[in-house]
């Protein structure tokens, strides 16, 4: 990928980064170092009023990325520290945006991260649950992002709901009276989006290392590709930088 | 005339920790440990419940758990988890997931509102906390915590966590007094509040006990007052290899070591199930002082350098 | 009352001093010179593992007395400040001991704050409330510290009830499913406290600068004073040069 | 290449704050006052209530409630209260007195618990906190906020206390930023928390602005982070005749002077209605700035009292 400018971390630091609006309230959850380059790089272009709070803390101020997120080292300097109990509050009444990963993310964007095959207590493979399943459901909407573009994790349907996306489609999804849900999962390979009127995850602009074979290729559902698929924008020279020089100067995106 | 003062102090020593333990928690008890992923868990208290024998205990914690839980899973001591995630973040916790796969533990399906909610109850002094959430989530199905309930106002469909009321609670702090009064100086200071709260008996180990006059100078950062702490105990590095902000990192290179030693007994390599009791051997059964831990794990240099990583952040 | 060694206020101050034991924990409400009083004393005497909390903050270090005593200038400096969500946690599981005073107090140890005739929204006199009422019911033991003892303060049944004491008896107390209750009420005039087996307010000692027949005129309701009443021994040396010394050095409790 | 940060500011000047609260605030409106009886009282904040003309406005507070609500219901702008107490402590609040007895406002029959677990119903998101207290008591037989319910787990009947959602909170503290980052430095903190977190709108007077960097330096002791402020004006003694420790201390003589006057006009003496008139257009409506109202109630001489009295403590 040497051709390439940047990083396929750093590319889906920049696309998320890209989505977030100023003035906005939303928080990462943990293991978020995307995440978390993807809020510190918007706040420092187009979106200098994006609060980042409902973790813990508010607003924090690292000096370097850190694959942790949910830690003093991680947090680095920040304008107020809370505690669970008011994460309760925000859990309850949400945020704009929040991110998530999965063990397996399926066709819905519904997230799995408690067991993979068998039974919750007879499982195949146990996953490390989650701490916060609420944000999924209460935020206004949620990004997927994840590290891992294969069948194993993009999932016809999910083992187990951890966080709900779409449930199984726009019927199950409004009878749960749910409201948000994803918007745009990054993968190191492409962008996707969900269907307004299916709520299927769709193939959205394919990065220029990546190719719609190799996605399909690597997705265990249809993503309703049709005759021509965008290709992802590069970061820009100024973005590079900032991400770079201001958020990730260890070059954790990088690794 | 007066007296001089015979108020007693709460400050136990190092070796009065495990009879402490054993006289606060039986077997089968639910245990809460302190704390939030890879900071401020009371490691040092953690290894005293290990050597302590106690076994089938029901662990719970604030929602992030990792190391402690794992090492507390492969010296045999727990039954059932009620922990919303288990992680070291940069990779699972290999114990965790092969007893849950084999069947040797209960991992309870919760998540962090039913936690701190239960806490939260218990602290309030009331049997529930209602929860408005979790609406499409798999979670709610499984919870063994929560019931339904309907608002008296109006009239909506909710759900009531009950109380956690744990029967012992161990927490890491920074600084504390000899009457228990404990201040954190990390900036997160993760459920400890509402778990001193909600506990039964708390112990608390600090990296180091100050004098009451600077507790007194600044009461409102006595994080855990005193009438909620049983017992304190100083352990430098108590926390360790988890992280005690801001005075030592995370110790990653140990964890890793750990996690790699468990990794390769999950998966029945050849030897790795030695490897991992000598690990247990070397770095709790046999160092039976916190100074001896400490040596056991790289001495006063490694420590130095999770000092300096602590204060260049 | 000048060739008395103490106050009234001095006297009533000792008295519940007297009556705290160490290792218990307890606190006053607003307006409380003299229960801090007593708590402070006890510290200094018998009591130095007396743990006052339970309003929002730990062991109060106060250098003088104030008529206040939930603010920062009655507090002087302490070991912990809490907030009022966890005094509403301390309201649930209750103190060892706290303090009342009320508008009207009545045989069975009732505590009027709201409205004296009348009805609640239309009193012949509306009282300022209570901020807590609950450690009335939750605490194992109350104490009634009032400086006005009078036939209009000591009532029969109490128009209203604030904070409950024994009710109407043994039968309505046990029928409410209470426990603790007052069990000592101090007076500028004399010390009163509860029969166990009807549990009606009895005179335990009159004061030495007055006498039964001046606290009969001022009650309004039998003591079930027997034939001969004790008189109330006066504060040690000792007693009272730590409360002018170290508790009360501006004489609040001698005005 | 990097733009300058344009994160906008909350911080609005003293002539903007009358808007504010008009547009926020309409009249009926649950209005929440921060504080606890003579301290921390945002005076600046609720003598612009007063000229805003907003009327029959529900008063809500801390459990322990004085002078602002006497002086707000003094001046008309109260139809009910919701305060478990109302009392300067030495003495009775006299217009609150007065006002219930000859039926001009209604005085709901609440205490602590049920105002406290209002807030932190509405703080956590949800529709109701369980209280299991008020055993004996007549005031639970006569508060409107709340309702039985029975414990989904034990069966235990208890009660529940409706969340608190105030339209609008008045809140002072010592220090805060531009962006409405709000820090006490008083010991205690009352429920001023709660109130920012369960309130629609929350403006704040501090008495002094202070460096984003100062606020940065120590976040365990940012008291209301940002994201809860709508707006932040500055105010040096904001709070006066409250106080606002450790800066300065309450004004008792002001407040007695005040409840003098108050009591006189609640007996009906002769002149007494004009004379608590006259305090109000001279401390309230003609005091358009707080500069003036300094002025008007002892200028800097009097200020300089106060703040010795609060450093001698």
């Amino acid at each position: 990928m040497s051709r390439y400018p940047c990083s396929p971390a750093e590319m889906q630091a920049v696309l998320l980064a890209r989505d977030l609006k100023d003035g906005e309230l939303g928080a990462a959850g943990a293991s978020a170092a995307i995440p978390m380059a993807a809020m510190m790089l918007a706040r420092l272009t187009h979106a200098p009023d994006l609060q980042i709070a409902g973790e813990m803390f508010v607003n924090p101020r690292p000096r370097q990325l850190w694959n942790s997120m949910l830690d003093d080292r991680a947090l680095g300097a920040c304008e107020a520290a809370e505690t669970f109990l008011e994460l309760f509050g925000h859990s309850h009444r949400g945020l704009d945006f929040f991110f998530h990963n999965g063990m397996q993310i399926d066709a819905f964007g519904n997230i799995n991260l408690h067991h993979i095959g068998g039974t919750l207590h007879k499982p195949k493979m146990r996953g490390p649950g989650a701490a916060n399943i609420s944000y999924a459901a209460t935020s206004r909407r949620f990004y997927i992002c994840t590290g891992n573009h294969s069948q194993r994790t993009f999932v016809p349907r999910a083992d187990f709901i951890t966080s709900p996306g779409y449930l199984d489609g726009p019927e199950s999804y409004h009878a749960a009276g749910l409201a948000g849900g994803p918007c745009l999962c990054v993968t190191p390979l492409a962008a996707m989006d969900f269907d307004p009127a299916t709520l299927r995850m769709r193939l959205k602009s394919v990065h220029p290392w990546s190719s719609v074979d190799e996605v399909v290729a690597n997705t265990g559902f249809d993503l309703g590709i049709g005759e021509r698929v965008e290709e992802t924008r590069l970061p820009s020279e100024n973005e590079l930088s900032l991400l770079r020089t201001r958020v990730d100067p260890k070059g954790l995106l990088r690794r | 005339m007066t007296a001089p003062s015979q108020r007693p102090q709460k400050l136990v020593a190092p070796d009065a920790v495990g009879g402490l333990i054993r006289a606060w928690l039986d077997d089968g008890d639910l245990l809460a440990i302190g704390g939030l992923f890879k900071q401020g868990r009371p490691m040092v208290l953690v290894r005293e419940v290990i050597r302590s024998g106690r076994n089938r205990l029901k662990l719970v914690s604030s929602p992030g758990s990792g190391f402690d839980a794992d090492l507390m899973i492969a010296a045999g001591c727990v039954a059932e988890t009620f922990l919303p995630a288990v992680t070291l973040e940069d990779r699972m916790c290999p114990t965790f997931r092969s007893a849950v796969e084999n069947g040797a533990i209960t991992a309870h399906c919760v998540d962090a509102l039913s936690i701190v909610g239960g806490y939260l109850a218990a602290a309030n002094g009331v049997t529930f906390q209602p929860v408005a959430a979790w609406v499409g989530s798999d979670v709610p199905k499984h919870n063994p915590l929560i019931a339904r309930i309907d608002c008296p106002f109006t009239g909506q469909p909710l759900y009531a966590t009950q109380a956690i009321r744990p029967k012992l609670a161990l927490l890491h702090a920074q600084e504390g007094d000899v009457y228990g009064n404990v201040r954190h100086l990390s900036t997160m200071t993760y459920a400890d509040q509402m778990m001193a709260r909600a506990a039964e008996k708390v112990i608390v180990s600090v990296d180091r006990i100050v004098d009451t006059e600077t507790i007194v100078a600044r009461p409102r950062e006595t994080t855990i007052p005193c009438i909620y702490v049983d017992a304190i105990v100083e352990a430098a590095y108590g926390a360790h290899p988890t992280g005690s902000f801001p005075l030592y990192s995370i110790d990653e290179d140990h964890i890793e070591m750990y996690a790699t030693l468990a990794e390769a007994a999950r998966k029945g390599e050849a030897g790795a199930d030695t490897a991992l009791r000598a690990y247990l051997d070397r770095h709790v059964h046999h160092a039976l002082t916190q100074q001896a831990y400490v040596e056991s794990v790289g001495g006063a240099q490694r420590m130095k350098a999770l000092e300096e990583e602590a204060a260049s952040l």
